[in-house]
């Protein structure tokens, strides 16, 4: 019998290098953190203490769609939607908070996978674009299809465009790509057989259905899951997640789940 | 640091180094807080309520943020007495070998299921210094709540378990009736009360016209019902001669504080923990600090010392 | 601002041209706000409760700051009934005229002291279009919450004060068993039912360890409160066919939506107009702007429009 | 039967001229709020909204020691003694937020008056140099009498000097004119039965000290009493002074009351 593990989770000091619109609605933020900067593992979260609400005590967890251990920084996509991330995106080069991490349970990832498709849905681009490198770095080829409402919300292709070989876009609005949602690609992508790993993260919708695809056609699908986090580290069972094996954590076991272990 | 100030109590019968508890819920077993500090610096914890079987909980969202607090219908999700002990059992004797005292919260849907789940405790869980008995979960549909808020429903349960241990029994009050509810506790037989679980409430979705959470009403935890805690907690140590634990928005040691003054020998560190995982060494620090700004050598000076 | 939607409801008898009203002892008499807009704007206002004497209230202070929300014990300091009528009543005439709703507040010590004060209203204010019973001051020794707070206690002043009026009579509620109360409230011939006053709560300062108050405790007030108001308005809608007067940290139209979906009639602006003297009027607006986003004609059909 | 007349006060945006400290403890803060400026009278207070905590709602009552219509501008003295006058003094120029105000019953004044005496305790200074100012404009020689903790406490003389005949100092520690209270002056100064109007605020107690001289001199005197107040114009009863007439509220009746109506 073994003591159980905590969450590597820390308390770390932050200062904002640079927080910048890059889509409708849509920011780009990095932070200097060099410790987190070399704990973070793809697929991870940290959770942002946001000043500027004293009512509002919660911190806000966020992915990452890059760590440069060297540099000391973290890369984050967010999108505004409620009072906390409006704040974030009030927050300018210099300004300081902390920051909690590295939280949950990254991407699995099978190392043999070699070609692997990776397929964000809006917002669910940030740990997308990590799971993109984390598969180049390991030798894969990887491909990707981004859907997002319209052209003006489509973030991060810049970023994970290099590491990709194709990178196809929908939009629900055919603003940009394909008309229609992601399953739109892929499906036929899929279907090709040439993928032996599929990544995803966005509207839980969305993942259940490339779900259902990659299940369909016999490939792995691992997908992100967002809860409503208190603490981050496992301490208070707000996050759960309902799984064959019966509720699970999304801060400790997740938020990246294989797509078999949920039940949707 | 050693402090000049005596700050050991004994909550009826658990020897505490100092007044430091954790609240049920949020607090995990323990081990969750051992990558931020030392856990084995509190006076005690007490772990999430647990079953005679594991319960799976309510569905998502469980948690919603309201002002100065939040709102969890979290449904007492547990491992049952046996997953505790087999996965945390070793941690939690380990913890109390270094002389931090392990309450083990007990939870039930009925008076039959509270005594088998104490069966259970006192069968495998020799590291537990007291059993805190939760009359007053608002997140479930049958048992807590609805037991724990009148004095017939809270005595009947305690009743029931008291002749099943011998161990200190706390009873996790509600935040209704609590003056006539401590008075049949404390005439039952229970050792000390934990004062006082979350307040029931809703958070509206204005625009979907649903509930923030899976269920109606969820259980308001933070520093927005403090001053109700507090006055709760005086009512009851006027009512009662056991000893009480003051729960409900302690962010410092100055609201800790409050709670001993109003008559609280222990307190317990709850939402806090969640949005600053080093909150209870902190307020521990803040707590001492402020104990010996008041010039007494014991901590038990301070206990019911307000002065009106 | 012409909106299109109905904001028309009708509590209890008394036909308000919106839902907005004000909480009684926040509001003064109606006339303190008139600086600030037009008073007139308003569904309702409620007065502060006046007792058949003039009442002194408690020493100071009367007030205290607390997370996100206040403490008062103002203890129902008020000029009398008689002293309503003849410094205010042509105020007050007036504001009804104008077709705002002016509820008068009743206080008493006792069954015999709520029921003189309901004759000298009779008597003396024809215009008051209703009269609140307040049972619920957290702040006096005796009457208020003390008999407010159980089913019995309430009933009482209800049954005795029934047959002195027959204009519509809302009776302000404690924080407490709620459903209970105010279903022996409707069997008694209540009108209308206003959830909730202040819950009683305590501020210690630590250094002195004596109350913030002249009292040990005090009535909470404010946005902290607002979840629990909330589910308590929700628990009433379902146990009783009366209508309701939700209030409790309204700070936004959103927070009266919130009131509104939970099955309240009327939403009174409480401790907001304090801080923000033109909360009032501005909370009206938002509260018609979701009411027209909410796609209704009629703002009747989103009380109680809660989906769970 | 007339209508009840409602508070002058109104909500104002004011910009921050300047804030800062002038003494251990203590800023000065100069406001740009034209309309209030114009509307102040010598006595009244106002009421702050200071931003950066949102937990705190209620505004800081505050006196004022000027009030200059054509530039539009008023000063204050406060002492900072908890988070809000901390926040308070953290506000540099330029920054903005609202006061509501005028609020309350100035001092009265007896425009007969020909020779005041003013006397100040710690930060009541604030409400004493208007005073001052007011008795002086009206024809009235002015003498003062200043007493603080220690010197390093005491503030506002360099105002209140050229308003005044003489200025008296007293510390409780001897650091600055004379060691005792302001009693150990304003006794003497009254037995000459020069003044004929005395004019305080301080601590209650010391108010009460010099209101009882004044009165066993026969001279009237006025106090400005400070009380915790939630709204600052008449709507919540929270701000009480008991009175010989029964309970008064001190926005609306006060904060100046004449000594003999307050029942100590
Ligand atoms: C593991 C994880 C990773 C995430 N990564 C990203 C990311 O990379 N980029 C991004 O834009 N968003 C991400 N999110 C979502 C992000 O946390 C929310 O959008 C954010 O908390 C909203 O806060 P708010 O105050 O602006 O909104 P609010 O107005 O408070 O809420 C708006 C919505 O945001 C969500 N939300 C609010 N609070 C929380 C919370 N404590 N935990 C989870 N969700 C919450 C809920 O859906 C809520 O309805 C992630 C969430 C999780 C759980
Ligand atoms: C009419 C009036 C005029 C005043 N003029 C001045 C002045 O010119 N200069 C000055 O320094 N101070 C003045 N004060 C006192 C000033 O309002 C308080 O010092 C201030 O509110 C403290 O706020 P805080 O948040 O820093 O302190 P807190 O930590 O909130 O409280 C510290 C103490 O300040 C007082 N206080 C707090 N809140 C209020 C409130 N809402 N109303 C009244 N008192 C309160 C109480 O004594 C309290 O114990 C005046 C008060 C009144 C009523
Ligand atoms: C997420 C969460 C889970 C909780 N679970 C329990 C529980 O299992 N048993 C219990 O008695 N109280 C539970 N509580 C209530 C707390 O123990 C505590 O009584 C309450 O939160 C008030 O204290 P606080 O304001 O310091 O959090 C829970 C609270 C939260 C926030
Ligand atoms: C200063 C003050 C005085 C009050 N006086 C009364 C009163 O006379 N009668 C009453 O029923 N409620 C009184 N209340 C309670 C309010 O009417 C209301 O029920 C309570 O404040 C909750 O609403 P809020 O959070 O919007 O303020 C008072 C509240 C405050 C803050
Ligand atoms: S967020 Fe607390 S356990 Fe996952
Ligand atoms: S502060 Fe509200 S009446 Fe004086």
């Amino acid at each position: 019998m073994a003591l159980p593990t905590p969450s590597p989770a820390r308390i770390h000091d932050f200062t904002v290098v640079s927080n910048e619109p890059v889509a409708e609605g849509v920011y780009r933020l990095t932070i200097e953190a060099p410790r987190l900067a070399a704990a973070l593992e793809p697929g991870q979260f940290m959770s942002f203490e946001v000043p500027g609400d004293t009512r509002q005590l919660i911190r806000i967890p966020l992915s990452y769609s890059s760590a440069d251990a060297e540099a000391g920084t973290v890369t984050t996509y967010y999108a505004v939607v409620g009072d906390g991330t409006r704040r974030l995106s009030a927050m300018g080069a210099g300004s300081t908070s902390t920051v909690l991490g590295p939280g949950g349970h990254g991407w699995r990832m099978d190392k043999g996978a070699k070609r692997v498709l990776v397929v964000a849905g809006g917002i669910g681009i940030t740990p997308v674009i990590a799971a993109a490198r984390f598969a180049a770095d390991n030798g894969a080829e990887v491909d990707a299809v981004v859907g997002a409402l319209t052209a003006a919300k489509i973030c991060g292709t810049d970023e994970l465009g290099p590491l990709c070989g194709e990178v196809r876009l929908t939009t629900d609005d055919g603003t940009a790509g394909t008309k229609g949602f992601v399953t739109a690609e892929v499906e036929p992508m899929l279907a090709t057989g040439a993928y032996d790993l599929v990544l995803t993260c966005g509207p839980e919708p969305m993942m259940r259905a490339v779900a259902a695809i990659a299940e369909a056609a016999g490939v792995t699908c691992e997908v992100s899951v967002e809860r409503m986090m208190t603490c981050g580290f496992g301490a208070c069972n707000t996050c759960n997640v309902e799984t064959v094996y019966g509720m699970m954590g999304a801060c400790m076991a997740g938020p990246v789940f294989d797509s078999k272990v949920v039940a949707w | 640091m050693v402090s000049k100030v005596n700050m050991a109590v004994d909550l009826g019968g658990i020897k505490m180094k100092n007044p430091i508890n954790t609240a049920s819920g949020t607090y995990g077993f323990g081990w969750q807080f051992e990558g931020f500090y030392d856990v084995s610096r509190l006076g005690a914890i007490t772990t999430k309520g647990c079953a005679a079987e594991p319960w799976p909980g309510n569905p998502a969202p469980r948690m919603a943020e309201v002002t100065s607090g939040m709102m969890n219908s979290v449904g007492l999700q547990n491992p049952g007495v046996r997953g505790l002990v087999d996965s945390y059992g070793e941690y939690l004797q380990q913890l109390s070998d270094k002389g931090t005292q392990v309450i083990c919260q007990v939870a039930g849907h009925s008076v039959d299921e509270y005594v088998r789940a104490v069966d259970l405790f006192e069968e495998l869980a020799p590291f537990a210094a007291g059993l805190e008995i939760n009359i007053s979960c608002p997140n479930i549909a049958a048992g807590g709540c609805a037991m724990g808020s009148t004095p017939e429903g809270a005595a009947e349960v305690i009743r029931a378990v008291r002749s099943h241990t011998k161990r200190p029994l706390l009873v996790k009050m509600a935040p209704a009736r609590v003056v006539e509810v401590a008075q049949a506790l404390e005439a039952e037989g229970a050792d000390a009360l934990t004062v006082i679980n979350s307040i029931s409430g809703m958070a509206i979705d204005v625009d979907t016209r649903r509930s923030r959470l899976s269920r109606p009403t969820g259980g308001m935890s933070g520093p927005a019902l403090h001053p109700i805690a507090v006055r709760m907690v005086w009512e009851v140590h006027n009512a009662v001669n056991i000893p009480i634990v003051g729960v409900g928005g302690v962010m410092t040691g100055r609201d800790a504080a409050e709670f001993i003054l109003a008559g609280a020998t222990s307190v317990s560190v709850g939402m806090a923990n969640l949005v600053d995982p080093t909150a209870a060494p902190r307020i521990l620090d803040e707590l001492t600090e402020w104990a010996e700004s008041q010039g007494v050598s014991d901590i038990n000076e301070l206990i019911g010392a307000f002065e009106g």
